[in-house]
């Protein structure tokens, strides 16, 4: 056991991806750095992406594997198509999920279709890696997380880990599945940290996780969520009550019985979602749940997303913006009184 | 230039192929025989033939809603595209594609894109993965006049560029994007002149003549390998179908249709069969071959089964619980 | 009163908006036809769309209102958008829907964020027309809905009207909202016609419609799946059950009253939706409905959507990806049991 | 060329304006004392000055996330760019855009956009609009290197070009899309001659230097107007600042960096002060009164209220019920 953060996680997971099959290779804008400047030292990986993820990947996988583009995602994410159909496994990055309506076609008619609309002949394993999520002081167009965009969409899976062993584990499936997958990394969770196994298999997608038991009520906590669900859960402990939280994390597959099985024991649930409301997530959840555990519901579903606005840039509006851990004690104790 | 006699007899062959399904189509189109939209490409034949002719069996090609030529250019069997057409179980993509989407992965074509410029980007990535997995084959992407205002164009030519990723940009400068012609829609003398924003090389040709269609893609495809370059081919020629099937074409002027029928492709290749020392006789034994098997295509598409409703559940992915796919 | 088309009706809306208002222009691929060809007779609007629909504008209001462009959505949408801050009211048209991810950021970034963003000093009042809908045996990138892909962005409205009165009503008040509005087009309704009064008044956006009464179940209809629902319903009187189906007409904003006080009466609710299912306009409706009206639930709410799959070409497969009055029907009857 | 007094102590004015923000806005990054990004653009005054010098109050420009020297330039005001960055509530976005965001459209700004390449097609709008109302406003939009190979970009120029719109792409080569170099990433031996694409006119000039910025600018403006057509100008200077503040910038080499410096605008316009009969007197006296309104806008920011967290519900739309923004 190490601990590590959801940074170092991710780079661990691409670092053994890379190991264990040379087809796998990376594209992106900076996610090396420094090109264009290879004849000075120390210019070289100078970046691994704004976040620093992708660092040293380059020097280890050379050049050819690991590719800065230019800002054309509309160009690089095609060639992830192309290149994943014949051979292959090309991992992408969207440096943020808010730039998705500059390469989106790529995915949702190209990537998502072409298997389906051609007969099934060809796969196209490839792996979207974008960074989501509010929280950040990054304003409207850097801070948005838009699961549900690609989880509507036929022929992509979606996957979004809350921590490091989550990341790393799924960040493995996700590389070897033949399908594409839309890898979310939310971030302001890369520095958050637990315990991961030296030798972690690959997490299945379609699996939820239940991070905590409890009788009384079924959180379900949309990636970053599960910080505030937990912290909820800790805090209404002390008031005797027991919660159970679920982080779905793959959103396409989505592990429905899991959550009907909890909704079956608990009568009462909440989704927290930090995406805009409508046909998000949360909704998605909610519409399953109802219709799948109407005789189990003792009280409303109750969802806590995001207002419908962008995300405002400044703090005390960022923070409203968010749900809240205070809003989900109050949220919560509104159904447990049913 | 020399063409090997089977490769001679492979090209007239395909022509008058790609002609006559064409031309059926068209009948059957018209008495609404069969579903959805139909684009066809009467007047690509020599464009279609002449690139594939250039190229190996298993070369990387993408095409576009206007399909058919390349398909059947691309040795996928025509049987297999007619039934697909009609939509049936054993149609080319199963009867989940239709005339938009004629494709056959296994015959090295990449998609049929109904997303204009869609096909450059995704024929770049597979160029990129020869180049990475030091593979032989060619990659070319066709795509119309109208598609080189996209962006999704301009950003693969402009990675495939810097990358210094061998493959062809094939342009085919039919005269018109839909209802729109292309002598408006240019901002350059010439539409290959768009490549001057890469730096890329570019040819342009008679898109008429099969001949000279083939010469240049040879020659655009050594000396892309050669140089480890893209380069950008324009071939003009004329569309003489209109934007789909029951468009009334009333944009494109009769003078001009009848001034383009003088330099019709298949007339152009009849012309110069003499060059290539086939007589009449060969010449309309390949018409005759190609029409059988055209009727034998369109014989064996009617007849075939219609897929299942449950059928459409299936190629989503390649793995994927089936419960969440259709709820029951 | 006049029995109009709803190709006829949108065509009416759209000349008197462009006489009533001199800012109102028209942008989009062969919106008319024929350009660069004036100079031959007959050549000129000879198209008005692949569906004709704008048909004589041109004739009418000239070249500089009626623009045919380019192949190039990501331009002119982001053009439309800098003329909608500074004066004009452009209508511009996304030829079928399934385009939107070539201009969805000019959408969800820039038309939708700016005013928020920018501290609300400008206004953005857009029209996007678009074509949807399966049915037209059209393949998978010509056949989708994708309602809730915009429904989801704060910031953008969206209208989908089923008759020729809604179509023309609602777009009279598209185009004269100060707001990003996406109205979208069912294909296979352009040819249905109706009686429509000669002066109809703009109608408002966000009045949701309740096309038939009853007591028994409240039916949701998704534009065109409100003629499978009548068919259903009338199916159902003879049986002796009295269904309501309420159209939405406009998913954002959402008239929930109406919807509600629906439920409140009838207890019962299917939705039914051709778009696909997660994350959609019917998981949305469903988990309103569920929230907020608990206790008046006598059974689970259904959706009637497509399956997770692209649309297929070949009509038995196309038949079947569509809700079906057959399979309406039938969940109802479920429902009924309750 | 002729500068009226007025308009040159403006040029001085602003030019020192920006670069004492740009370090105060770094020296308070440094101290983590404003929340998010920061782009700052230390090496592009005479980029943003010169081309605003050429403008009308009212015309319309198009920014990005490195706004603020566009902003300064546009004559915002300065405590509510300072304001808006510090998050307050009297910020020029009412603190919902923050640095990366900073626009007024009462100023003619249209915005300035996080994604790379959005403004132009925005900018080719209001340049229409314009057109089609016989107005009279100028519209330039202001974009990097890095956005050139972009499809929003291609597909704006394409139409503006087609359009006959007179508007000017204003590209500014500093060298670097965050840690890529731009002698890496162009295709071509000129960023200019990206505009060959579309037969569009093009300028280069040296961007360190503001008169020259300006005559060019200038020059452009009448030629577009005379011509109805756009024009591309690119102006080469040097991003002294990172990407964002924080960046290392260990792929700027130091020796480049220093290089650079021989070409600082700011010290190139002082050098030039005499050339239009500016006393070292007066060049200080501007800075100085720059500086006290920098210290002005920063102090004034600090001191101003946060939103209240329900101001964020507002501006969305203008008309849009309110129970369905927020649930309560
Ligand atoms: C992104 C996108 N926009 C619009 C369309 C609608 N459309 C289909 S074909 C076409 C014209 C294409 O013309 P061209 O590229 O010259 O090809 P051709 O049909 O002449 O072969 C258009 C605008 C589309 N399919 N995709
Ligand atoms: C569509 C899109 N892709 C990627 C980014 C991330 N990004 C922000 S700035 C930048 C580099 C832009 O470089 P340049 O255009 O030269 O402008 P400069 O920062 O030098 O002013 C990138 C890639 C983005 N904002 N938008
Ligand atoms: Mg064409
Ligand atoms: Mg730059």
């Amino acid at each position: 056991m190490t601990i590590l953060t959801v940074k170092e996680a991710i780079n661990q997971a691409l670092v053994e991806s890379f190991t264990n099959d040379k087809n796998v290779i990376l594209m992106g804008e900076d996610i090396a750095g420094g090109k264009g400047r290879e004849q000075y030292q120390g210019t070289q990986d100078a970046w691994g992406g704004p976040f620093g993820v992708t660092q040293g990947l380059l020097t280890k996988f050379g050049p050819e594997r690991v590719r800065d583009t230019t800002i054309a995602e509309a160009g690089f994410f095609g060639a992830a198509v192309g290149a994943a159909m014949t051979g292959l496994r090309p991992i992408v990055e969207l440096m943020y999920v808010d730039f998705a309506g500059v390469c989106f076609d790529q995915l949702m008619n190209q990537a998502a279709k072409m298997r389906y609309m051609f007969g099934g002949k060809q796969n196209v394993p490839m792996v979207v890696r974008t960074v989501v999520g509010a929280g950040f002081r990054a304003g409207s167009e850097h801070s948005q997380t838009l699961y549900s965009l690609y989880t509507h969409i036929p022929g992509l899976k979606v996957v979004a880990p809350y921590d490091a062993i989550d990341a790393k584990g799924l960040l493995l499936s996700s590389i070897i599945d033949n399908d594409p997958v839309i890898f979310m990394e939310h971030k302001r969770l890369y520095m958050s940290k637990c315990e991961v196994p030296e030798n972690l298999k690959p997490i299945p997608l379609g699996k939820g996780r239940i991070r905590k038991k409890g009788k009384d009520i079924t959180i379900v906590a949309i990636q970053r969520m599960n910080l505030f669900a937990e912290e909820a859960a800790n805090i209404l402990v002390d008031e005797g009550v027991e919660c159970e939280i679920i982080d779905p994390r793959t959103y396409s597959p989505l592990d429905e019985a899991l959550l009907y099985e909890s909704v079956k024991k608990t009568g009462k649930v909440i989704i927290i979602d930090e995406s805009n409301p409508k046909c998000s997530l949360a909704s998605e959840i909610s519409s399953l749940i109802s219709e799948n555990c109407f005789s189990d519901l003792k009280a409303p579903i109750l969802k806590l997303t995001a207002p419908h606005t962008p995300v405002p840039f400044s703090p005390p509006m960022e923070d409203f913006y968010i749900p809240s851990t205070k809003k989900i004690i109050k949220s919560i104790k509104t159904i447990l009184k049913y | 230039m020399n063409i090997d006699q089977n490769k001679l007899k492979w090209i007239y062959k395909k022509l008058f192929t790609i002609r006559f399904f064409e031309e059926k189509i068209k009948k059957i189109a018209k008495e609404k025989l069969v579903p959805g939209y139909l684009h066809t490409c009467i007047g690509s034949e020599a464009i279609c033939v002449g690139v594939m002719s250039a190229l190996n069996e298993d070369d990387w090609i993408s095409s576009t809603y206007r399909n058919h030529g390349h398909a059947i250019a691309k040795n996928c069997e025509l049987k297999e595209i007619t039934s697909e057409i009609f939509g049936r179980k054993t149609g080319i993509c199963k009867g989940k594609g239709g005339s938009m989407h004629i494709s056959d992965f296994n015959k090295g074509m990449l998609g049929s894109f109904g997303i204009v410029a869609a096909g450059p980007p995704v024929v770049l990535g597979a160029a990129l993965q020869e180049k990475i997995n030091k593979g032989s084959k060619n990659s070319v992407t066709f795509f119309g006049d109208g598609a080189i205002h996209n962006g999704a164009f301009h950003e693969a030519a402009g990675l495939a560029k810097l990358w210094d990723i061998p493959m062809l940009f094939v342009c085919e400068n039919n005269g018109y994007a839909e209802a729109t012609a292309t002598d408006w829609h240019l901002n350059t003398k010439n539409l290959s002149d768009i490549s001057r924003a890469y730096n890329m090389i570019s040819y342009r040709g008679d898109g008429n003549n099969v001949f000279e269609v083939r010469e240049i893609t040879q020659n655009a495809l050594n000396e892309s390998i050669k140089k480890n370059t893209p380069i950008f081919l324009e071939f003009k020629n004329y569309r003489f179908s209109g934007q789909y099937e029951g468009d009334t074409q009333l944009y494109q002027p009769l003078e001009e249709i009848n001034e383009a029928k003088k330099t019709d492709p298949i007339k152009i290749a009849i012309e110069k069969a003499n060059d290539y020392k086939l007589s009449s006789i060969e010449i309309n034994n390949f018409k005759k071959q190609a029409l059988d098997e055209v009727e034998e295509a369109f014989k064996f598409a009617e007849t075939q089964p219609w897929p299942e409703p449950e059928d459409s559940l299936n190629d989503v992915y390649v793995n994927y619980p089936k419960n969440l796919i259709l709820k029951v």
